[in-house]
């Protein structure tokens, strides 16, 4: 489902006001993050290009807020973006003087902007190309073709697509043997969380969260896996309210401690 | 006034030919005179409209053509005699002849019994002719192996037809895989991680 | 003399524009121009007949439309909405798959990980299968960067549906080319971001 604008703007009231009728709501109205934020500057009529990070950043997690207390499915690219702006929110409220990784701040801003406005760009220019005249609706061609043997060539027709959909189905009819990258195994969340919540007990000073991750995985898929998963499962640990997440730039490593949460 | 009552005249006059002619144009089977009718309303105006169409097009390439009270356009008989018209209604490329050529295309060079083993099923005879007939396929060098089997390969005129530059420009599994034209990529997802909850 | 060559001249030419014209009007899909250079091997010739054609047509109901280096005789757009005819009411594409094909269009070629980057979220299977389907995307050619990732890029057919002559003609392209909004190295999420193993 989808919401105008205006459902979205009295979904904020309402998230703000806690006195509300759940609704059926989801995020599945948006495509993605970017476009999540795009519609909520669009709704307080925020200027992309006078953009105040902090004020779309509170929007934003305050709707994410509103959402996973609503226990919506929010997907983890969501939850991605909501760190990146919970952490740029503190860097923008708390200037640290003493950080030099201030700049990182400020380039994020600028980058999110800039990607704010090329995706608005890339919606109303896809307006206008869906709202021009098109070929079958408002201009035709020739309906009653006659065929001449320009070269004899064409009296086949075959696309592209036709040519690489036969290949696609040929490889999936042979290919039960593909089925062999089915011995992968994928680290699961749950096993990521299992594990992550047992190895940061009572730890109190800054961990990186590479240094959780199994080391004697030798697929590199798998690794990959458990990379994601342990970084999914610390954003949940994070939403349990049992640690403390930190990234002081992009390059750096993510940092996790329990500090403040002694008791699991 | 009545030089202004002229114009108006004229001008939807011209309109009226503009969707007459249009109409013609694009109907899929020579349209009957009551359909234009219906769309103008005016008897008197459309057949002074098919009249002027009429004469028109008759020094052209193409001509109106009133067949039965319908009316079509149809290459003039003058020039289509130079140009061989036939009714050639293109047809669709056997599964066979597309299959063989996709698999031509990502392998080659190929020869006709990795084809075949490729596929499942012997090739038969017509397949490679249509396609070595289309243009689309050539011999390529014979294989070093015992019998010194003939291999095959794309052209050029191959890469022409499908609007490609080279032939590695072709999508890549991975590509295929991602824009789900490989149905069965549910692989990861399947018995030993299901059954490790 | 003269005055007799000039005539055989233009009897040659005359002729050869109803060629021309019967072979494009004839085709319900654009005509290439070297099919066209082929039938009158002359290349001047066939410059100014094309050019002679899209001059008499472009006040009629049928127009000659250079689509690239192609063409095609196609309703007047002027006329739209007089001609209601059996249309095929074309499935409505989903959001993903028509800001996809602006991307593509506009930012063309593009590979798979700069456009699920503009849009911040990854390509969902079936989007860029819809599209090719369609036939209004190909492969471009692959990037000469690591991995050589293929690039796509909009179809010629592309152009036909959107009555576009070229790329350039699309709507707002250049806004967003001043806006400095087709760049498309400014990444914000990579994979690298997070792989730094």
């Amino acid at each position: 489902m989808y919401f105008t604008d205006k459902q979205l703007n009295d979904l904020m009231e309402q998230s703000q006001n806690e006195k509300i009728e759940v609704l059926s709501l989801s995020l599945d109205g948006f495509e993605g993050p970017i476009d999540l934020l795009l519609s909520l500057a669009r709704d307080h009529k925020i200027d992309l290009t006078k953009l105040s990070i902090l004020k779309l950043a509170e929007q934003y997690l305050e709707f994410l807020d509103y959402a996973i207390n609503k226990d919506i499915d929010v997907a983890a690219e969501y939850l991605v973006m909501g760190a990146w702006l919970a952490f740029l929110k503190s860097k923008l409220l708390l200037p640290d003087d003493t950080d030099e990784n201030i700049g990182s701040a400020e380039d994020f801003s600028e980058l999110l902007e800039f990607q704010m406005r090329r995706l608005e760009g890339v919606q109303k220019v896809s307006k206008l190309l869906f709202n021009r005249h098109q070929l079958g609706t408002h201009f035709f061609k020739r309906g009653n073709p006659e065929n001449f043997n320009i070269n004899n060539k064409y009296s086949y027709s075959v696309s592209l697509y036709d040519l690489i959909k036969a290949y696609g189905n040929i490889l999936t009819k042979n290919d039960t043997e593909v089925i062999t990258i089915a011995e992968t195994k994928l680290y699961s969340v749950e096993n990521a969380l299992t594990r992550l919540k047992e190895l940061i007990q009572g730890s109190d000073e800054w961990k990186n969260l590479l240094d959780f991750i199994p080391q004697n995985i030798k697929n590199k898929l798998e690794r990959k896996s458990a990379l994601a998963s342990h970084f999914v499962a610390s954003l949940e640990l994070v939403k349990d309210g049992y640690v403390d997440l930190r990234q002081d730039s992009f390059q750096d490593a993510i940092l996790l401690s329990s500090k403040k949460y002694k008791s699991l | 006034m009545d030089n202004n009552k002229k114009k108006v005249n004229e001008i939807e006059f011209s309109f009226k030919e503009k969707i007459i002619e249009a109409l013609i144009f694009a109907s899929s089977e020579p349209i009957s005179y009551n359909d234009l009718k219906n769309k103008i309303n005016d008897e008197d105006l459309l057949n002074q409209i098919l009249e002027s169409l009429e004469i028109q097009y008759s020094s052209r390439g193409v001509n109106l053509l009133k067949i039965n009270n319908t009316f079509a356009f149809r290459t003039s008989s003058e020039i289509s005699e130079f140009l061989n018209i036939e009714k050639v209604v293109p047809k669709p490329l056997s599964r066979a002849a597309t299959e063989t050529l996709s698999i031509i295309a990502y392998h080659q060079p190929i020869t006709r019994s990795e084809i075949e083993n490729i596929r499942g099923v012997s090739l038969s005879r017509g397949t490679l002719d249509v396609l070595l007939e289309l243009g689309w396929i050539q011999p390529g060098q014979r294989r070093s192996t015992p019998g010194n089997p003939l291999t095959w390969k794309t052209s050029n005129l191959f890469l022409d037809h499908f609007g490609l530059k080279e032939i590695k420009d072709l999508p890549g599994i991975d590509d295929l895989k991602n824009a789900g034209l490989l149905d069965k990529n549910k692989i990861i997802f399947n018995d030993e991680t299901l059954s490790n909850e």
